[in-house]
């Protein structure tokens, strides 16, 4: 599953890509993680637990930074490994300026396999979805909490939702 | 035991059938029921041992990777958890299984797991036993597998071209066979043709008959005699011993089958060997009897699915009057991961090379290749239902092209009564059939009369009404001499079926067969043909249920599939019977007093003398007298034993294997359907108001129970034509793996379903009788017609695909141009 | 099939439920347990404790009120199929829930499960929409309530945070005119998309279902045209199955939205 | 107050017969009849509550017992399959499933069985349609269901032989 959007924040770039460049940051922005180890500067390991409503799915992750072009580029592999779940997420990013903010346009590849699989496309695709928005969501109130929480990111302002801030495609 | 082996020899003539009108042709209730209904079935799961396992298979969450590290170490550490089977293991304790295909790509190496490397979603890679299933399923989760993904191969037309991830390293390629199959004079009938109707692609897809059990076993060994019981619900246990001897390294009689009731089995439950050899190993291993359930997702995910097969680049030559002169296609079957019972299906085909139709040139460059997928194996008309559904698609696709009436084109085309036996360019001899009547039968079904009217009736509610037509043969009692077309080296060919019928000591009359029915009623049509025999009721005739290779009805090909025990079971049962009734006649014959048995008949369980009913001998005494009380008869009758068994071989020959000819299979049941179906245009969606089915099977020993098997081939065909489908995405992730996304018509689903009867009796089988039960197919190609003809009025489209969920009939409302596209007809 | 080691508790009061699913991380609250037993099969998603709802009878209670009808979240829903006040009040509750799975499903199969699992096939979340109804959760703290508007947060994720209870479903009282549609797989089978609809003050309020990942409301003039502009208009997110293409559920998306509304008025 | 377990004592009656067992609070009750009590009658076709072979009734009510927790059903009295005919005398329905060929593999009949009871206990004259809404949980893959829906029909008139 193959997904992208475009995000803007009232923060200038450095502030964006530090955030995403520190592992305890991008801790906090990941739903429900337990523990979080650096392994070294391109690898990092997490135990997390997605919540679902109907129960959490436990995975541990295992990151790996494969390029990085700073302050603008970065592109990211995480494997996870869960009981009913394998996921292969291949994700990167590009920061640019944008009068006085940040831009970022990103994409993201999510394959999901094992029981989860089961449970079928019609209900995998917007989790997935719901989880990719959980993060840049939390992404927002992390730039805005460097900016000294002071200033929160233009979607926000305008009380809109992540999802309709964001537009994206979902193909199989 | 005295035993008899008959092979009529050629020129096959009609066999005196000397059964008087009595049960057979009856609907005499199943003797099967009674248990049934109750809850008292014993099915595999229901077998119980003490201090069994039970186990769990780890399975590939991959498509296609390599296995670069298992750690069972978290596993039997978990208390309750007896023990786990790696892939290396099996590697050392057995050898690969034998494989039909020929090399290079029989050399390919297929293990009871995984070794090395993964080839399909659901692959089991470690098997663990536990006390519990949920013990074991939780050890299961504890098991760590470290893989290295490899390329997925999932699309069947491109599965072979270079550059293409390899799936076996010991095979050069993903083809696995490749043939050229010429018959009769193509080019001449190219060069006679007034029209050539080329179509680029057709396309049938995958699906299962997916029985209500899954598959399973329960395995013993016992490590005195080292003979292992294999309770499971196999459907073919000739066909696993030989798989599983040489890959165990034991003789045949070291592996005891055993089943009862078999909850479907519907070809799906033929290779299950390959989890078999697993759990023998197992059970040696841990000394302990083990329980496997496959479950539901499992089976979907890692049983055997039916072939999936595109037919490219076909040419039609026809003449202007509508007669078709034959076809010319390449053909790629998609066999899987494993060739576990292909590539038979490259040839099992060719047993209906022209189907119901007079087509007497045909060239056809077939191969298969193997896939990331689960791997096939016979499925409910395997193999037939394939090209059977092409041969259908073909006629429409002409007779929409060529603006001639459906129903005319076929009447044109069909094989007529009056040319049977017919004897196709391949060399296969259809035995009877009238499919004109037929077709006309089932029009009549439908009303077909009345077409037009409830079409304009349908307009005005919007709705967009089409009717199809579809035809099977559901050819039966095969010759496995096809094999060596596949492959020459092959030592199988014929067929042949065991009973014994026995007079026990105190009268009884009990049957064993060697077959293994899965609801075909074997016990009660059984019934039917002894109790003729001997003049008794079917309720004084025991046939033990079930299936048992340590009972001496066991032979080579024993087991049930490839509609044939109308004639090979019964034919057993026929020649076992007469023998032992022959024995009860000398017996009555000689205690009676009587100077041959010409003076006795049997009657109401007595021998008695033609001239003096009076003077009658009850089995039971005979049962006595042969079993307990011997010294009383004369010397001459001290060689008989009441307990006969005899082996059924039909008349079949070897074929030419360089010409690829011919006669594959002994009868030809054929069914024609005819189908009404209600679209609407604006959704795609689709009721299938009408449906009529007519089937010719030859004499029908119990009519219900043949109407049974029709309404289910029926049920399942139309499953598969709607919504019934295997899809994988381009990882090679199954996204139909279970009930909820692989939709089965439940009863609301069901249209009005009409069927009827006509008997052909077959003059080659010992009552007339032909093998059926796979005839369904028939449905995918009237709801594949009856679409097309629906869509007239919305661009024409032409459909292609076998399998026609909404979804895909939305789109050919949207782009009917796309699938018109795909059709072309030259003017000559 | 087989379930991963889970614990479970069956309160006898409400209160009770609600202290056992705030007392215990990765509680869950088990109502029919015809979604969530599914579910723990697959071992995709493992509560650590069940709460089991189905001793709770305050929680099974329909009652008509000046305010319209009030259902216990454990009203099951082949209840609502022979509700006599359910078909004085809101027939429409009654006449989807019957198109519901099967027998025996809707035996064990609740309301309040429906929608708190709110899978995007589910046929409840869509109605209860389209007919504004509130929610009404307790926790710890007591309760609150929560328009149907605000409650769907995504697939099985709603309003009720953890340690929180879904009790009651409160459903306005009704002019009549509710109609739902549905595309399902064979006849009554898992939907592939669906829409409620209910027309008041000459407004259709239309919820639609399996075009996002929560239920999509629309309000808009009862007309043809205006609801096929509405549906157009509206920020739909389909997701793409075997069943049908993104595509094919924005275009089905527009005629059941019709259909219901169709039926509404009819 | 209640605390959660992971195990309980259960008290059920099975067919008119008290059983009282000690299980898992995750074993499943068509597991528990199947494997504790040794009641195989009762079967399993699927694993996502779809197919219907291992309908019974709790309670009065037909259910799927692959999605209730054998610990949901202590107190409770079951119906099986087993319990049909429990002097050996068939059921009304079992005779007319036996004289209209509703069976061939048997797996799916005695969940089919126990849907057609829990129908006909609750409506003595059902329409086809009826009956087909009442056996739509329940899937057959061998008989397409015609002969299942005309044996309901003549057992609910009285005419199961």
């Amino acid at each position: 599953m193959k997904l992208e959007g475009e995000r803007r924040f009232d923060a200038p770039r450095e502030t964006v890509w530090n955030i995403l460049q520190d592992p305890a940051q991008m801790a906090a922005i990941m739903p429900g993680v337990e523990s979080f180890d650096v392994e070294d500067d391109r690898h990092w390991k997490a135990n997390v637990k997605i919540p679902l409503g109907l129960g959490s799915l436990k995975m541990s992750i295992n990151f790996e930074k494969l390029e990085e072009e700073q302050p603008e580029f970065s592109k990211l592999n995480a494997k996870g490994t869960g009981v009913g779940a394998l996921m292969n997420l291949v994700t990167q990013f590009r920061l640019s300026e944008a009068d006085g903010g940040t831009a970022m346009a990103w994409e993201a590849d999510v394959k999901i396999a094992g029981p989860v699989g089961s449970m079928g496309q019609r209900v995998l695709q917007p989790i997935v979805n719901q989880q990719v928005q959980l993060v840049l969501s939390a992404l927002d109130a992390q730039v805005a909490k460097a900016e000294g929480g002071g200033a929160s990111t233009k979607g926000a302002e305008e009380g809109r939702s992540p999802l309709e801030e964001e537009s994206y495609s979902a193909d199989q | 035991m005295s035993e008899t082996t008959v092979t009529p020899d050629r020129p096959i003539t009609v066999e005196e059938t000397e059964t008087a009108p009595g049960f057979i042709g009856v609907n005499v209730p199943r003797k099967e029921d009674r248990r049934l209904v109750q809850g008292e079935g014993v099915f595999v799961d229901d077998v119980k041992r003490h201090g069994m396992a039970y186990v769990h298979f780890v399975r590939s969450p991959y498509a296609h990777a390599a296995i670069t590290r298992i750690d069972v170490s978290k596993a039997v550490a978990l208390e309750g958890v007896y023990g786990t089977l790696l892939g290396e293991e099996v590697a050392a304790e057995t050898d690969p299984f034998f494989q039909i295909a020929p090399p290079p790509a029989g050399e390919l190496k297929d293990y009871a797991l995984a070794v090395g490397k993964v080839r399909h979603v659901g692959e089991p890679v470690v098997a663990v036993a536990a006390a519990t299933r949920e013990l074991a399923r939780d050890a299961a989760d504890l098991v760590e597998v470290d893989y290295e993904p490899l390329e997925a191969v999932v699309d069947t037309e491109h599965a072979a071209d270079p550059g293409v991830a390899q799936l076996h390293d010991e095979a050069p390629s993903n083809t696995i066979w490749q043939g050229n199959f010429d018959y009769g004079d193509y080019d001449a009938a190219l060069a006679e043709a007034d029209k050539v109707v080329r179509i680029k692609r057709l396309h049938f897809h995958r699906f299962s008959s997916t029985p209500l059990e899954t598959s399973g076993a329960v395995v013993e060994y016992n490590r005195g005699t080292g003979q292992w019981t294999i309770h499971s619900n196999n459907q073919f246990p000739g066909f696993a011993i030989i798989m599983m001897g040489p890959a165990l390294k034991v003789g045949m009689d070291k592996l005891r089958f055993v089943s009862q009731d078999i909850g479907g089995g519907f070809g799906n439950k033929i290779c299950t060997h390959v989890q078999l050899v697993a759990l023998c190993l197992l059970a040696r291993k841990l000394k302990r009897a083990v329980n496997w359930t496959e479950w539901r997702t499992d089976q979907h995910t890692a049983n055997s699915h039916g072939n999936e097969r595109v037919f490219l680049d076909v040419e039609v030559p026809v003449r202007s009057d509508g007669t078709m002169l034959g076809f010319k296609a390449r053909m790629i079957d998609d066999c899987g991961a494993f060739t576990r019972y292909e590539p038979l299906g490259c040839i099992i085909w060719a047993q209906v090379t022209p189907g119901v139709y007079r087509w007497r040139n045909v060239r056809v460059d077939f191969s298969q290749v193997c896939t990331n997928k689960s791997p096939c194996g016979p499925n409910r008309g395997y193999s037939r239902m394939q090209h059977l559904w092409f041969t259908e698609r073909v006629i429409d696709i002409v007779a929409e092209q060529l603006g001639l009436d459906p129903v005319e084109i076929r009447k044109r085309n069909y094989i007529r009564a009056d040319e049977m036996p017919y004897e196709t360019p391949n060399g296969c001899v259809y035995d009877s059939g009238d499919y004109a009547r037929c077709l006309d039968d089932a029009l009549k079904l439908i009303d077909y009369g009345s077409i037009e009217t409830r079409r304009r009736d349908a307009e005005s509610r919007g709705k967009l009404l089409g009717v199809g037509i579809g035809s099977t043969l559901d050819s039966g009692t095969n010759n496995f001499g096809q094999s060596t077309i596949v492959n020459p080296e092959l030592q199988f060919s014929g067929n042949n079926e065991v009973a014994t019928v026995k007079l026990d000591i105190f009268g009884e009359i009990v049957v064993t067969l060697g077959t293994t029915p899965q609801g075909q009623s074997h016990e009660t049509t059984a019934a039917q043909v002894v109790a003729d025999l001997l003049q008794v009721e079917p309720d004084d005739v025991t046939v033990r249920a079930g299936h048992d290779s340590y009972w001496n009805s066991h032979a080579g090909f024993s087991g049930t599939y490839a509609s044939q025990f109308a004639v090979t079971g019964l034919g057993a049962v026929k020649g076992a019977t007469e023998m032992l009734r022959e024995e009860i006649l000398k017996i009555g014959a000689a205690v009676l007093g009587a100077e041959s048995t010409e003076e006795v008949e049997l009657g109401g369980g007595f021998v008695k003398r033609k001239d003096n009913p009076e003077a009658a001998l009850p089995f039971m005494a005979c049962g006595a007298i042969v079993n307990a009380n011997n010294a009383v008869l004369p010397l001459e009758l001290r060689d008989i034993t009441l307990n006969c068994r005899y082996v059924y071989v039909p008349p079949h020959q070897l074929p030419d294997t360089e010409r690829k000819y011919g006669n594959l299979t002994l009868t030809y049941a054929n069914q024609i359907h005819a189908c009404v179906v209600e679209v609407d245009p604006e959704t795609g969606v689709y009721d299938i108001v009408d449906y009529g089915a007519v089937d010719d099977c030859g004499i029908r020993i119990n009519p219900q129970i043949v109407e049974g098997q029709v309404q289910g081939a029926t049920a399942q065909s139309i499953g598969a034509a709607t919504h019934e489908t295997f899809v994988y995405d381009e990882d090679g992730n199954l996204l139909t793996p279970n009930f909820y996304d692989y939709h089965v018509p439940h009863a609301l689903d069901m249209p009005p379903m009409k069927t009827s009867s006509v008997e052909s009796a077959s003059p080659f089988t010992p009552l007339g009788a032909k093998g059926m039960g796979e005839g369904g197919g028939a449905g995918l190609s009237a709801v594949a017609a009856a679409l097309q003809n629906a869509l007239q009025g919305a661009g024409r489209p032409i459909v292609t695909s076998s399998s026609n969920p909404y979804h895909r009939v939305w789109e050919l409302l949207q782009n009917p141009d796309e699938s018109r596209s795909l059709v072309s007809v030259d003017e000559r | 099939m087989l379930l991963a080691e889970v614990e479970y508790a069956r309160p006898t009061s409400v209160d009770d439920a609600v202290r056992l699913l705030g007392a215990h991380d990765g509680a869950r609250p088990l109502a029919g347990g015809q979604t969530l037993t599914n579910v723990m099969k697959a071992r995709a998603a493992a509560p650590d404790v069940l709460v089991d709802l189905n001793k709770l009878e305050e929680l099974r209670a329909i009652s008509r009120s000046s305010d319209g009808l009030e259902l216990g979240a454990m009203v099951t829903l082949a209840e609502l199929v022979r509700s006599s006040e359910v078909a004085e009040a809101r027939p429409i509750l009654a006449e989807v829930a019957a198109k519901i799975a099967d027998v025996q499903v809707r035996n064990r199969g609740t309301i309040g499960g429906n929608i708190c699992s709110n899978d995007p096939t589910n046929h409840l979340p869509p109605v209860v929409s389209a007919l504004g109804a509130t929610m009404t959760v307790r926790g710890a703290d007591g309760e609150r309530t929560v328009p149907v508007d605000e409650f769907f947060l995504g697939v099985y994720m709603t309003a009720v945070a953890p340690g929180e209870l879904l009790t009651s479903i409160t459903v306005p009282a009704g002019s009549g005119a509710d109609g739902f549609a549905s595309i399902p797989i064979g006849r009554d089978g898992t939907c592939i998309v669906n829409a409620a609809a209910s027309i008041a003050d000459g407004q259709a309020r239309i919820a639609l279902g399996c075009v996002a990942a929560t239920p999509v409301l629309l309000t808009t003039a009862p007309e043809e045209a205006a609801v096929r502009e509405a549906v157009r208009g509206a920020n739909l997110d389909p997701p793409s199955d075997v069943h049908a293409s993104a595509e094919y559920r924005r275009h089905l998306a527009e005629i059941v939205a019709v259909r219901a509304v169709q039926e509404a008025a009819s | 107050m209640t605390e959660p377990i992971r195990s309980q004592l259960i008290a059920v009656e099975v067919n008119g017969e008290r059983h009282e067992r000690d299980v898992e609070a995750r074993r499943l009750l068509v597991h528990f009849l199947r494997d504790d009590l040794d009641l195989t009658g009762t079967h399993v076709g699927c694993d996502t509550g779809n197919c219907g072979a291992c309908t019974v009734l709790v309670d009065g009510v037909a259910i799927k017992s692959c999605m209730m927790l054998a610990v949901q059903a202590d107190g409770s009295s079951i119906q099986t399959v087993e319990g049909l005919a429990p002097d050996g005398e068939l059921h009304p329905l079992q005779q007319a499933f036996t004289s209209f060929h509703a069976l061939q593999c048997g797996y799916c009949t005695p969940g089919m069985l126990m849907s057609a009871k829990h129908l006909l206990d609750h409506n003595p004259e059902p329409t086809e349609a009826e009956i087909r809404r009442a056996i739509q949980g329940n899937i057959c893959r061998c008989t397409g269901y015609v002969n299942i829906v005309e044996a309901i029909a003549a057992a609910a008139k009285g005419g199961g032989a």
